[in-house]
């Protein structure tokens, strides 16, 4: 079978979790890759948690649900209960370890913790926590190339040089986490 | 020398324990209250009966002891028709948003409102759809920006928003209709009296009421709750000015 | 001596009730509450008067409001 | 009671006080006004509830409404009419309440004429409106039947808690037959004794009649219960008649209504030419007699199933389904209110037999 | 043109403005209000005509005085607002005119829920209006597919003179893809150029749209003639997918729209376990491609027939008919929001072969 | 000396020479000739579409030189406005009985009034539902028997009756709307001539613009033509007063 | 099979055709048969002619439609012309000589003129011509009992003595013109 | 000298014309037309004034008007 991976991304509203998947559907597109993007819009949206989940693959996307996801980057505990336990077997969890102070209980599952918003609001603002996440995750699973992530974030940031900098560092950062915790 | 002290204001038995799914400073809760605390003081909370719209407050029923229907979307005053024609005995009132009532529901609040059914309705004006993500209402004011009026409401081509209580009260048919506001405490409190008395003349079989409250929703129009109830008073009330429009007891009709 | 009682599960953080409180005793807290909302407190206990204007603001009927002895009524609601 | 010469659109009026519903909602169409002009007078000599609404649609809600009460409610339509319902009766579907609707067909689509037609069998078997739902269709074929039919309908609809549709065609609206009443009609419900029934949550908790679930697993839920529900109608409710129904059979003829009895005054006709065809006339066309059209048209005599509807072919796909592919399925079906001649139905019978006249 | 990743929701609005259908009436309901929130704007950067209306039945009559104009028109709902459409629905086909509905759809019924579902395939195919007619029904499965779609949609509308719906459960509408779109956007209509449009009676006879006859024969042959086009639809119009369509297929699943993907995964995974499984994609739900499911259901190698979808099972209705008892037919299915997994369909299949995982 | 005549007064270029099937003495027919002679006088039949009701004037298309569009009872108002936004250059006229526009289309005549959508509606109040044999509308007076009113209108249980005009009138989105009646040869000139106002205000793309014409019904009456019209004079005039409620040129929004 | 007739009443609307019918039906009924009255009630009502189909049979009665009724009673010229042409051969035609001038031109019925309206004016009250023509109509059926038809006639006028009277007569006037007629 | 003309197959009989005319020189004839109404016909034709009245009153526009030489306006139409 063809090559395809499966994120979900999920936390409270206003964390940035529906730009971040929406970033990696882009640039996977931009790859010539086959993507699905797929928000939750039940009636846990108001109030409760937000979640998307992307698929990437080399064909033809069958199933746009995923209930077993290869990976997840959760960025609040609920988001942590829900999907922590629906990750398929050897899959990939990345915990926002600012606002989680537990892990999965997982044994079968390739685990990291990364305080994103505490290195957002060291790179200069916390509002970039998703874009930490997303460079991270990239990082690790190799299923888009770094630098057309970049690309993307140009292209959609445009003229806003300052945001366009800060960006940037999230990126570098997330990287750089990401690279120190896999060796 | 202390006395056990005594509950001057609590939540009423109306009203069950659960915790709303409202927005942060919606005013949908507090019109919830004044309902609620009405049928308490009237003692009909045994025997009513609430028709819930399709809007925010779609799940009304979660937050009422007391028996609820709910209804196609702006079909309220239908519903409330058919029960109170066949149980006369029992107080009915619907809870309705301005898309419900003023937009796909205007043929259904006409007409109740002119057979002078004996029901309640408390209308819900918060200038917006709320449920379905902050598009345009009938009582968007002009040039406010919604999902569907991105560059503000455009009176040369929606028109300029609908005010319900003045249209129904130019109906011959008796009735008691009134406007309130719940962006300050004094509006709230005369607001809960024209409740009351809605829910009074139906008790006394006297005509149909309506209340119309004007009413918040700070996340679709992207300010804070305070800011909203400022709002209301700065944009809305001079469009929807408050008063009671039409009252059986004044006998002006 | 009358007092105010807030609950702050039910509480969601609005603030129209410290805009509302003619006193101007309470205050929003620094923690959260269950849903994550910093909820509403009472800043000075004694200076509130029981007028429930408090309570009457709640949308989310998070406040009570009790007295010890006759409490006097400022307006009928 | 004695026999009365009656209007089939009053009979049906009468049935409904006589099945203690004496709660109608209407407003006027051809060709079913008759209803609404018969009750308006009749059911205040009855203390029963009469509102002329301001639309089929305010209608639809005014039963809902009402219908939660406890009381037994009905209305009378037709076509365009009863389009206008679908999104209420997908409503009152998935919150379990009773109902009765009488569609006296008329010829569609659109506005379409006023004269007797059988074009809204899928709408009423299939469901017009959205989301997993069926509601009882019973089709009578006389103003008696129409009589007993509402009664049963009401029953229908209180055993199951579901809408339940009379679908006639115009014919059965207007044309006179003798009926029979019950001599004793029914009481009205008593909502106090009705466990669902909005009646003011008095000593016990609030009671909410609605079909909005949220959550998926309960909408769900929900959809099965609805779904468990139907099954059980499938299983009990079925009826048919069988006419001229003989082991030489070559055709079994399938239609329901007054073309039934049309289809029978043609197999009477061709008997007396030695030409022998049974007529199968399902009752309830939900549940529809499913077992027992298969067993029937099956049998070895029979060289072909042949539907005769009026409209351009609707409960013939029901009977293909339920044929399975056992024998030929025929159709003969004249709409728009023409109303096909038992000449007609036998030159079609001729035709497949290749019988020269 | 480049790929564009869009959401299904707002590739559907762009589509019916590169159709040359810049004129959109709705009203708001999860999940598609995007629709309208995306066409507000877009609109009249092309000159195009948004209207919100005051409710689905405003809606519907804007699109059929808007369609008779001869201008290309369309809308977006979901279920219960569809629903409220059916009256004006069964007018337009009637009048014949061309119109592009889609419908979202959620669960149901009544107010049911907001998540994906597939539930009103009988209200779509069979006619949830009043009288003889039937529209014509695609079902995508994809953001592409729906774009694609929608341009077929505006064609066979003026083809045929017809009401086409799209339907399309609430995935397709909140997914995003990546979509291209016609390098060159169709021009708008020109009134002028069409026979049938109301143009004003300058220099020729007025014309009239509408669906009345008062004459039987008249509305008869108007029926006739919408049923002769239905006709001429099943014959030119039919179109399905296959996949994994094999000579040791076991069982062939027929499912549509993005249930058909997630049953693609189960037969891919299926295919990795040694079990064979053929999917029949339905693209065109009426005309349903009768013909092509029963030549691939009834090869020697097929056991069995198994309808998934999201609901309680109502094409599965239309297998069975078209199967004509050639093989066992199955059905699986979830509802009111529940997307069923491959994982279930893979349970399913095995549970039908007897295969122990 | 004698000329050769001229024609003053024959029938209008936009009526067809069709019989109407209109009862005798109805003024359905006064109505139509009105409305043909105004789209003559301005010059407006080659690009006019008319869109017919369900009620006894739903062949009215079979009356005109002019297209026509026949709408689902009560809808005309919404055909209208889809029509008229996709071709804002044609004039859009609906012509619809009581029950049509004031009981089952009440949303859509509310909605497109609100909106001042640029089409004119011509509103043939006659107090009864005409086509489908006499039953009670909206419009029906108080006491007047009707065959589901055989004891007469019953306010106490079906309101009183509804005036459009006035009712339409509230709403502060500009539009002409004016009542009149065909009763007496002065008033059908009196009608003629807001008629003619209304088709050149939407001509003018000015705003929406409704006619009420009090209209008689003898079938349904029970009574004849010349003691209908007196009955139009002496039973519905009183309530429903002769006037202008709305006119954008008087400057009164 | 079992004896069935069926007749046509046609008409004006205003010329009691549809009272006609319905006295039919009510007798028969009353009579213990099988009865259906159907009237018409297409587009052609409102300014046409108005018509009604009775049929009584000893059994169930099937088709409640009858194209080609065994019978009619034609009081006006165009339903002559609609139903003169509809009538089963060997059937039975009565026509409203008042306002008629021609006949079926068939030779398959048997055909009888009756002037019921200059009857009817005789008798006192020119509404009666409708029972005149029923009264005939039975008379050379024998479909129902010419007694049974009074007593429902006396049943249905009730207290109205003076209106019960002119019927009397108008019973009485048909069928004395009928057995002449016949003879 | 003006004058009407009345197309008798139009004409319902409803009599408006004949209340209208302010010269009641219109009268119902005796016979009936094609569709069966006693329609309505001018008694004195030389009478006539040209008033238009019987033709904007006539809900079946079966009455026409016509002049010779000029004609007076009565009023605006
Ligand atoms: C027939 C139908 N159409 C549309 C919807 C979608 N819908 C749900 S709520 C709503 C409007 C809510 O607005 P409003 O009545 O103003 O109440 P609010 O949410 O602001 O309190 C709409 C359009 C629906 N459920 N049913
Ligand atoms: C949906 C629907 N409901 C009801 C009818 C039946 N119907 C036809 S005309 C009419 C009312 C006509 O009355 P009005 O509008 O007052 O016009 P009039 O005939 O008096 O001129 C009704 C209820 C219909 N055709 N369609
Ligand atoms: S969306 Fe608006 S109306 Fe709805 S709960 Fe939130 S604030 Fe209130
Ligand atoms: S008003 Fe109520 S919800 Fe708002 S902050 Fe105060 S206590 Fe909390
Ligand atoms: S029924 Fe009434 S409204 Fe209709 S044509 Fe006759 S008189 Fe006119
Ligand atoms: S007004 Fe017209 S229809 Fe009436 S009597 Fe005079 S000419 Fe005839």
């Amino acid at each position: 079978m063809a090559q395809q991976n499966e994120v979900v991304f999920a936390g409270f509203g206003g964390q940035g979790i529906m730009t971040a998947g929406q970033l990696l559907a882009y640039t996977a597109m931009e790859e010539g890759k086959h993507v699905c993007w797929i928000p939750s819009y039940g009636p846990e949206m108001r109030g409760g948690t937000a979640n998307c989940t992307v698929v990437v693959s080399d064909k033809r996307i069958g199933s746009p649900i995923i209930n077993h996801p290869y990976s997840a980057c959760v960025f609040n505990r609920p988001s942590l209960e829900k999907f922590g336990g629906l990750i398929k077997k050897d899959g990939l969890l990345l915990i926002n370890s600012s606002l989680i102070d537990v892990s999965s209980e997982r044994d079968d599952l390739t685990e990291y913790l990364i305080p994103v918003n505490d290195i957002a609001v060291k790179v200069g603002n916390p509002k970039v926590a998703n874009i930490i996440m997303l460079a991270a995750y990239i990082e690790m699973t190799g299923i888009i190339k770094f630098k057309s992530l970049k690309n993307m974030l140009t292209k959609k940031l445009g003229k806003k040089k300052d945001l366009l900098e800060i960006n940037y560092s999230a990126l570098e950062e997330g990287r750089k986490l990401a690279k120190k915790l896999v060796k | 020398m202390t006395s056990s002290p005594t509950l001057i204001f609590k939540r009423p038995d109306a009203m069950s324990e659960n915790v709303t799914h409202y927005c942060p400073g919606c005013t949908h809760g507090v019109i919830h209250r004044l309902v609620a605390e009405s049928l308490d003081e009237l003692g009909l909370r045994d025997r009513a009966v609430g028709v819930a719209p399709v809007g925010c407050s779609v799940l009304i029923y979660n937050y009422f002891n007391v028996d609820f229907l709910e209804a196609p979307h702006g079909r309220a005053p239908a519903l409330a028709t058919g029960f109170k024609r066949v149980r006369p005995d029992m107080i009915v009132f619907t809870y309705q948003g301005d898309g419900d009532l003023a937009s796909i529901g205007m043929g259904e609040i006409v007409h109740a409102a002119n057979r002078g059914e004996k029901f309640t309705t408390i209308f819900v004006n918060n200038a917006i759809y709320g449920m379905t993500g902050g598009q345009m209402a009938p009582t968007t004011m002009p040039n406010q920006r919604t999902t569907t009026s991105p560059a503000g409401r455009d009176v040369n081509k929606a028109g300029f928003p609908i005010r319900m209580s003045e249209m129904l009260s130019t109906l011959k048919t008796p009735s008691y209709i009134a406007r309130v506001g719940v962006f300050t405490p004094m509006h709230i409190i005369n607001a809960k009296k024209a409740i009351k008395k809605a829910f009074r003349l139906q008790m006394e079989g006297k005509c149909f009421s309506m209340v119309e409250v004007l009413s918040t929703c700070p996340t679709n129009w992207g300010i804070n709750p305070i800011e909203s109830t400022k709002w209301v008073k700065t944009d809305m009330e001079p469009y929807f000015p408050l008063g009671v429009f039409s009252d059986p007891e004044r006998g002006d009709d | 001596m009358p007092g105010v009682r807030i609950d702050k599960n039910y509480c969601k953080g609005c603030e129209l009730c410290v805009h509302a409180c003619p006193m101007h005793i309470l205050e929003m807290s620094k923690d959260i509450n269950l849903k994550g909302y910093y909820y509403a407190k009472l800043k000075e206990p004694t200076k509130c008067i029981g007028c429930q204007i408090c309570a009457i603001t709640c949308p989310d009927v998070a406040i009570d409001v009790h007295t010890h002895g006759s409490q006097f009524i400022l307006f009928e609601y | 009671m004695a026999k009365r010469l009656m209007k089939g659109n009053e009979a049906i009026g009468e049935a409904a006080i006589a099945a203690g519903a004496p709660n109608y909602f209407a407003y006027p169409i051809t060709p079913q006004s008759e209803v609404a002009e018969y009750l308006c007078w009749r059911l205040p000599e009855v203390d029963g509830v009469f509102v002329q609404a301001e639309s089929e649609v305010a209608v639809g809600n005014m039963l809902f409404g009402a219908s939660a009460s406890g009381k037994r409610v009905f209305t009378t339509s037709s076509s365009p009419g009863i389009s206008l319902m679908q999104e209420t009766i997908s409503y009152m579907a998935g919150a379990h309440l009773p109902v009765v609707f009488v569609n006296i067909m008329r010829g569609g689509p659109g506005l379409g004429g006023i004269l007797p037609a059988q074009s809204d069998y899928f709408q009423a078997t299939k469901g017009g409106g959205h989301g997993d739902y069926r509601i009882i269709v019973l089709a009578p074929s006389s103003v008696q039947e129409a009589v007993d039919m509402m009664l049963w309908a009401f029953d229908l609809a209180e055993k199951y808690l579901t809408p339940v549709m009379l679908i006639g065609d115009g014919m059965i609206g207007q044309m006179m037959e003798s009926v029979e009443f019950p001599d004793k009609y029914r009481e009205e419900n008593n909502p106090d004794e009705i466990e669902w029934a909005l009646t003011g949550a008095k000593g016990r908790k609030a009671r909410i009649c609605k079909s909005l679930f949220l959550n998926p697993e309960q909408l769900e839920e929900n959809s099965f219960l609805l779904a468990e529900k139907y099954k059980k109608i499938k299983k009990a409710e079925r009826r048919c008649e069988l006419y001229n129904v003989k082991d030489d059979n070559k055709i079994i003829i399938t239609s329901y209504g007054t073309m039934a009895r049309i289809c029978q005054t043609a197999i009477d006709e061709l008997e007396g030419e030695g030409v022998s065809v049974g007529l199968f006339r399902p009752i309830t066309l939900f549940p529809y007699p499913e077992e027992e059209l298969y067993a029937e048209g099956s049998k070895k005599n029979i060289k072909c199933v042949l539907s005769v509807e009026m409209s351009t072919g609707q409960m013939v796909e029901d009977v293909e389904r339920i044929m399975k592919g056992k024998k030929k399925i025929d159709f003969f079906g004249r709409t728009g209110g023409v109303v096909p001649s038992p000449d007609e139905v036998k030159d079609k019978v001729r035709k497949i037999l290749r019988i020269k006249k």
